[in-house]
């Protein structure tokens, strides 16, 4: 278990070699990578800045982490969330989890990026190509999908 | 007590975080909430559509009926749209 | 859509890249890496040799990278699967795919992988810890998570 | 015609490809499985119970009545365990 809240960019590579590393009982490792999208709500995107409530965040992220290990059989799990300013095609998030069995460890990658869309306190502002900036507003989706979970 | 706002309330506030003395009568995150609304026009907008406010106490989520005491990190934010 | 077949491993985080580059409507990235356990069945593993049917994996793993765009909104995908002799924690599969929405990318992720090990022609042979060796026999699991997506 | 055998019928039969001339009065998958099924005690071992046995004709999956004729490749395999 492993939660990282940073600026800097990351290694996906690298990333899931070091959650494997030295354990031979993992069948599969599912991991997620949401990236910062040029288009939404219809307006063009240039770049956006997330915002978050350090201290709760992480601890927001090891609640949500832990909350997977109690309901699927991993072996190994990490998240990162970048915050400050980024731009279309940069990586925002990256969830994944190892598992001996791959049902598990997609049920519990799809069941992280859900929670922690709607759970961990990040603020996208995004900078409009018009000029300006917009909060960006919840999404009724993200609320469904990590409800699926409850 | 401290006090944290975050994106647009952080912004019609106008600062992101202050040190207060728990106010008199004030026992739960809904009354602080109430009583922020009166300290100026920004936390007046920042705090009128009080549906659309999050409230945490001391990093939890919390909501209007939480406690709230002297030594506590009150926060107030939107929805959340990370990941 | 990309299918590779190889003996050589991969780097996940150049893989990853490759698909996105350049693509800035992609809202989020599923990968899921099949990795060799060291148990299997309750018998200790050594090592694996996978054989497979050149020409025929290559064709269905296309068939089945293709079924997956036209049953979601996908941007990009790829598929790798190594064939030969490989240890306890070497990296057997990846399938990845790239989607506006994470949902289709998780789903479409998903039925790539539970497609593949019951459509793609590759056998797995296991060095047993008290020697010789022994051709896995499939899962009916297997069989039943494909079938979801039928 | 060409014939490949994999895995488990590969080591029995001891060969994991063979060109043959198209057997007289055979003219599906199934028919000549069960000719070769008579070349020899290895063919007689893997092919013994034919359940098990997976049917490619010309790299697409078929079954014993799938049609073959003398320039396919038929390959004959167990259930996969790839991925």
């Amino acid at each position: 278990m492993s939660v990282s809240v940073q600026a800097e960019d990351f290694d996906v590579g690298v990333e899931l070699a070091a959650m494997t590393d030295g354990k031979v009982s993992i069948g599969g490792v599912c991991s997620f990578v949401g990236l910062v999208r040029d288009m939404n709500d219809g307006s063009g995107v240039g770049a956006m800045t997330l915002e978050h409530y350090p201290g709760m965040t992480e601890r927001m992220l090891e609640e949500i982490e832990a909350e997977a290990h109690r309901r699927w059989p991993l072996e190994a799990s990490r998240i990162i969330h970048r915050h400050g300013r980024l731009e279309p095609g940069d990586r925002i998030v990256l969830v994944a989890t190892a598992s001996p069995h791959r049902l598990a460890a997609f049920e519990a990658c799809h069941f992280l990026i859900d929670w922690l869309k709607t759970k961990a306190p990040f603020w996208k502002a995004e900078e409009l190509a018009e000029g300006g900036t917009r909060w960006v507003d919840a999404r009724q989706g993200d609320d469904e999908a990590a409800a699926k979970w409850q | 007590m401290k006090v944290l706002y975050f994106a647009w309330l952080r912004q019609r506030i106008g600062t992101g975080e202050e040190t207060l003395d728990l106010p008199e009568g004030i026992s739960n995150a809904g009354e602080l909430m109430d009583w922020l609304k009166s300290k100026g026009p920004g936390y007046e907008q920042a705090f009128q559509n009080a549906d659309a406010v999050k409230i945490a106490v001391n990093q939890t989520f919390g909501s209007r009926e939480t406690p709230v005491a002297t030594n506590d990190e009150v926060a107030f934010f939107p929805p959340v749209t990370g990941g």
